[in-house]
């Protein structure tokens, strides 16, 4: 359904796609400077690369060498840009209805709903400049929307939003997607958009593809590198409260086979289940239990794996039933001679075990 | 004010708005051009354009006259097709005018052009609208400050424009006397300062006219952008 | 203008301008269009073909380049003038009556105010102080202005201390008579009308020129008047 | 340590805020266009409210009225804006280096490490505008850090990065925290950095301070409404895969007290543990076992709690040993005439389960 | 060339480089000022600035005669002040093309003015830089095409000035006859049609290399930048 292979570079930068989807939603992923804003900007027309062949449901949008090319106007592929970049001598109501047809879209009962959905419509009447980041991110997405596009770019719609809004602007693209069949590209940095939205994801890492499929193919294989740095890998646990220790001022959470986990005080009723958040950069690993130490959790643990993930070391550890993982530097690794198996003691503070809603 | 006078105000008002209307386009794609054209050439371009300031008026009236005078190819060819010589006409007047505040024109709209953000026109094109749109919706408010700016410069230059005129539409009573041309005319009657002066402030007076014409324009665009 | 009157286009060295003004009073037969700018640059558009019936100029030499290029039909010349020093009122106590005299009473910061050249005012003052042999002490305070006129007012304001005008001009503002230039240490100061073109309504203004009631504007505004009609 | 009193009103919107707080750093909380970049700019001294009261360590920045008034200059409050507003004729370098004493900062193994965190080393001579927008905003932090300000004034300053360098970024705030002491106000829409960063945090409302308090307290009370809804109330399951059914193409994972979520076959050996996201409106409620449904999960579950939310309910359930949420319509709650206590079958289907790496 | 016409050159040079540098501060300022200022009064003083465009500039001339001529107060109190009389001088050369100039200076650098993002200045301020640093590290900088652009204009215009400098310095050989004095005067003269070319191209010629020098001077602040 969308096909595009492309090939361009610019100065030190260079980017090579090859990719071919079948659903009409592909989400690309990628760090901080990959190429991703670079390959929407192809596909919209933007940039003209020596090498780029474009098919959107069928129709040849470009290809070069080839001769084929059609102006941006021409493919009608709206662009959220990263940078709302709202026309700034329009209102905003103007700035919606700016492509041609978009009056009517707007006054239609779909256009309004959107209105509602991005909380646009006391703003109508404003100018950009009166509008908060988000509130310029929002009008962005509408004006794109309500152009009746024949597909969607949007790099990072959902950045600067509030999760209560990213989740709704989130249900409108999925609305989108079920009812209208909207093909869509979309940047993200958020896994779980990846996951609800996209039916293919594209992985970019330095202007190469480093990982394609279905998002949960993709997010599976968090061992391919790049992948698993994006997607994160801290911890977060639900553990049932056992006691409360109010002079201590600690609660204890039960982590299975007789291991509990000192967490700051809560008002958690004992035998109930709370998720905790864990950062992997605040567990320490030590051979043996040190002497003395000011960190009240000090637990057993067996190593299940060390992965090298970039410039650092991931270890999985199995932590009563629960596994952990840390981040460690490969010199502390190579200090403490870690290996698959062997057993370590964990230190975690009480004051990074963070108690969360939900 | 004597008929003459009222005769001489009337045909500078129609020359100097002849010569906006005439160089606005023209104008306006230059400055377009010249803000966004990267080539090695477009000084040489602009240097072009802008002769006609360094140049002593005298002397652009001169090769003016050379270029389209009676016994020019251009001007032998346009007595042809239309039976009707340029120089010492009123269209002579509009031309004088109209290259003399030429580069104004131009520079003002270049220098605007230069502080729109391109990537607006890209989100434009993407969003379906052709260049020609684009321009007019986009790059064109966008820059209207300074495209005013220069249409009011390039106005008051040609309501103040005297030594190209003389020399390619003459001094001719009713044909192409404008204010500047009868101030000096009456510069050499004495005792006839009064006129001087009533004609010089009528002068001053339409050009802060078509000033706030141009602050109003620019406000009422705000206006309607702040009233949300 | 008058509907159905026939106009005649008069081109005039803006030295004459109040002279053409005064003149065109008197003259019935048709409605003047006056075009006034600097001899020269009148000469070169009718020379190019500006469409100009009679031409009066301040200055032969103008007249013969158009002779040269055969526009010439009829020649007359109207008045003679003469060329004066003049001074800032007050300025000088007692009044310079030499050149000489005048170069010796400025100060160094004075300025003399004098035709550019190449403006038959201009010329014939300069010609005339070179034959007299005081140039050089005058020319140090020299300051060209475009025209006559600019030269009386200059004076006239005292931004010049003193300047060379036609006689006729010094009547016009309020300035002190310094000296005449004699008349034969430069060319004749002549205003000349030549016609343009062969029409009958050209042949009458300059016969206009030379009638009474033309001879008796001039002789008002101090010009010295050419043998009878 | 930081103390803002402030009034002020711009057209249709107002702020009021008055606030205090000890630890060095405070957070800000609030859904869109609540006033946060607003506060921000009166607290660097770019907008002149008739009413403003501003002490930072003790030291009086503004008081009006009452005449004393601060220069932006003066503040040392250094700006991350929210759009990264780099200086566009200056060089990634000269953009750094722009705050008096910055270049010295930058040659400093401080300012050294910092560069290398922000991955900046490779991007000095370029132009702003030949960056990502990832790579612009790190550079406006990097710009504000190398001023050595008062206090730092970070308006979401992770918001278009990827996660790994967000979490990166947040690692230097808390170091930063820690070994300098420096003082931070900062814009987040995301609880974790909170909970990690902030000693104190304020959640903004329509330009009125809602709630206030440390991060725990704060977030701890998500019934407080908006809180709730920036936080989020998804549900994230960590369960234990039971079987895979390959034929009907699903993985049974236990729920507790016997009951079993189909979710998509996935490849994670039986016996272990995984994550599993579940969107709130993807849970659908029926008082009864439908005759017929496409949705292979219909479990019996038990209401806990429903809490009308903005425009919404939130209703909680007991699944098996788990708890969840669904937030459903108020007419479909009148409807279903829902109460605690109550017993309900919720409808989930398999493709809305979600698996999550680690 | 003639050692007469090599004076003619070296006083124009120098008349129209004296221009621009005493007319850069003050068109700063006031573009600047013009630019952010919001008042309704803005409408006015812009109207001042722009009174020599529209003027014929023989009159502008005049007017300045009577500001600083002899005996005027200002003209008696710099006599008095230095020994020197304004009129008539280098300095009046210097005065009048400057005056003429300036509204091309002022509205350049407005126009430019318009194009910076206010915010930018902000984020400068809120870094530790105090408004005039800000000013020269930001707002200059960013404006400069515009400010370079206006510097030309009017170094362009003072060249072939003629008008007003008549007027207000006359035409002093060796002391203000510059390039458009002596075509004017040359002009008067038949049969030195040479001279005049030879003169106007060399104007011609200064103009294009102030041109060119400003594209230099803006290209290579943006090579510099992207050479990275
Ligand atoms: N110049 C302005 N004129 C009028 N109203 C404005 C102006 N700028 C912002 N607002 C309004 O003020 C409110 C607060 O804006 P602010 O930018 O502080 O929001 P915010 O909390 O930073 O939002 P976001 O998360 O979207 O950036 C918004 O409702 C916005 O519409
Ligand atoms: N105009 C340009 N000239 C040279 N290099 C550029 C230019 N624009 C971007 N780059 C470089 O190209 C690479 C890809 O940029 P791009 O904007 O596509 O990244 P991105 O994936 O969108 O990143 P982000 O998540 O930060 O927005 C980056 O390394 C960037 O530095
Ligand atoms: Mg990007
Ligand atoms: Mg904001």
């Amino acid at each position: 359904m969308i096909r595009i292979q492309t090939r361009y570079r610019r100065r030190a930068f260079s980017l090579e796609v090859d990719s071919a989807s079948e659903g009409p939603v592909l989400g690309i992923f990628g760090r901080s400077g990959s190429g991703k804003t670079t390959l929407l900007h192809i596909l919209a027309g933007l940039i003209r690369p020596d090498e780029v062949l474009l098919e959107v449901q069928g129709e040849l949008l470009a290809r070069r060498p080839g001769g084929r090319w059609s102006a941006p106007e021409q493919r009608r592929l709206a662009l959220v840009p990263q940078d709302p970049l709202l026309f700034p001598h329009l209102s905003i109501r103007a700035n919606l209805t700016f492509a041609p047809g978009a009056a009517e879209e707007l006054e239609s009962p779909r256009g309004q709903r959107l209105i509602e959905i991005l909380r646009l419509g006391a703003l109508l009447e404003r100018s950009p400049s009166a509008l908060s980041g988000g509130e310029r991110q929002r009008v962005a997405l509408g004006r794109a929307w309500l152009a009746r596009p024949r597909m969607l770019l949007c790099d990072e719609p959902a950045a600067s939003l509030d999760p209560e809004l990213s989740r709704e602007v989130l249900a409108l693209f999925l609305e989108a997607k079920r009812e209208l069949g909207l093909p869509m590209v979309f940047v993200t940095h958020r896994a779980a958009e990846l996951l609800a939205l996209a039916d293919d994801c594209l992985v970019l890492e330095q202007g190469k593809v480093i990982a394609q499929g279905t998002p949960l193919e993709v997010l599976a294989k968090p061992k391919a590198v790049g992948v698993a740095q994006l997607v994160g890998v801290d911890n977060l646990l639900r553990l049932e409260v056992e006691s409360h220790d109010e002079a201590g001022g600690v609660t204890l959470m039960g982590l299975g086979e007789g291991l509990r986990l000192a967490t700051p005080l809560c008002a958690h009723p004992v035998g109930t289940s709370r998720q905790v958040g864990l950062y992997a950069e605040d567990l320490i690993l030590c051979r043996e239990r040190p002497a003395a130490t000011s960190a009240r959790n000090a637990l057993p643990a067996r190593i299940t794996s060390t992965d090298p993930i970039g410039h650092e070391i991931v270890v999985t550890l199995q932590l009563g039933r629960e596994q952990v993982r840390a981040r460690i530097t490969p010199s502390a690794a190579s200090e403490l001679g870690l290996s698959g198996g062997q057993e370590v003691v964990v230190l975690i503070k009480t004051t990074a075990c963070h108690h969360l809603s939900g | 004010m004597s008929a003459e006078e009222l005769g001489v105000i009337r045909l500078s008002l129609q020359v100097a708005l002849a010569v906006v209307a005439l160089s606005f386009l023209p104008g306006l794609l230059l400055g377009r051009l010249l803000a966004r054209w990267g080539s090695r050439w477009r000084a040489l371009v602009q240097g072009v354009v802008m002769l006609p300031l360094v140049l002593p008026p005298v002397v652009t009236g001169y090769l003016l006259l050379h270029l389209v005078g009676r016994s020019s190819p251009i001007g032998r060819a346009w007595y042809a097709l239309t039976g009707e010589h340029i120089a010492y006409t009123q269209g002579a007047c509009v031309l004088a005018a109209a290259v003399v505040g030429f580069p104004l024109l131009v520079e003002s709209v270049r220098i605007a052009m230069l502080g729109v953000d391109p990537r607006l026109e890209q989100v434009s094109r993407s969003l379906g609208r052709g260049p020609l749109d684009t321009f007019v919706r986009i790059t064109l408010p966008l820059a209207l400050p300074g495209v005013l700016a220069g249409c009011v410069l390039s106005f008051a230059r040609a309501l103040g424009e005297f030594g190209a005129t003389i020399v390619l539409a003459g001094n001719i009573e009713g044909e192409t006397r404008q204010i500047p041309l009868a101030v000096h005319t009456l510069l050499n009657v004495p005792g006839s300062e009064a006129a001087v002066v009533r004609l010089t402030a009528i002068s001053v007076f339409f050009s802060l006219v078509a000033l706030l014409g141009a602050f109003w324009f620019l406000r009422r665009g705000e206006r309607r952008l702040a009233s949300g | 203008s008058e509907p159905g009157r026939p106009e005649l286009v008069v081109f005039a060295a803006a030295s004459t301008t109040d002279l053409v003004l005064a003149l065109e009073e008197g003259f019935e037969a048709a409605e003047l269009r006056t075009s006034f700018g600097p001899s020269s640059g009148l000469a070169r558009q009718i020379r190019d073909g500006a469409p100009a019936d009679v031409f009066l100029s301040a200055h032969g030499r103008w007249i013969d380049l158009l002779r040269e290029s055969d526009q010439v039909h009829a020649e007359r010349v109207i008045a003679g003038n003469g060329l004066v020093c003049i001074a800032t009122p007050s300025r000088f106590d007692p009044l310079p009556t030499t050149p000489a005299e005048l170069a010796a009473r400025c100060r160094p910061a004075d300025r003399i105010a004098v035709a550019d050249r190449g403006v038959p005012a201009g010329e014939y003052a300069r010609a005339s102080l070179a034959a007299t042999g005081d140039l050089s002490a005058l020319e140090p305070f020299f300051v060209g202005q475009q025209d006559v006129r600019a030269v009386l007012r200059s004076v006239a304001s005292g931004q010049a201390v003193a300047g060379f005008v036609y006689r006729t001009d010094a009547r016009l503002a309020d300035v002190d008579l310094l000296f005449a230039l004699p008349d034969e240490t430069h060319a004749p100061v002549e205003v000349r009308a030549v016609s343009l073109v062969e029409t009958e309504l050209a042949a009458e203004f300059l016969a206009y020129l030379g009638s009474e009631p033309a001879r008796r504007i001039l002789a008002e505004a101090g010009f010295s008047l050419p043998e009878g009609p």
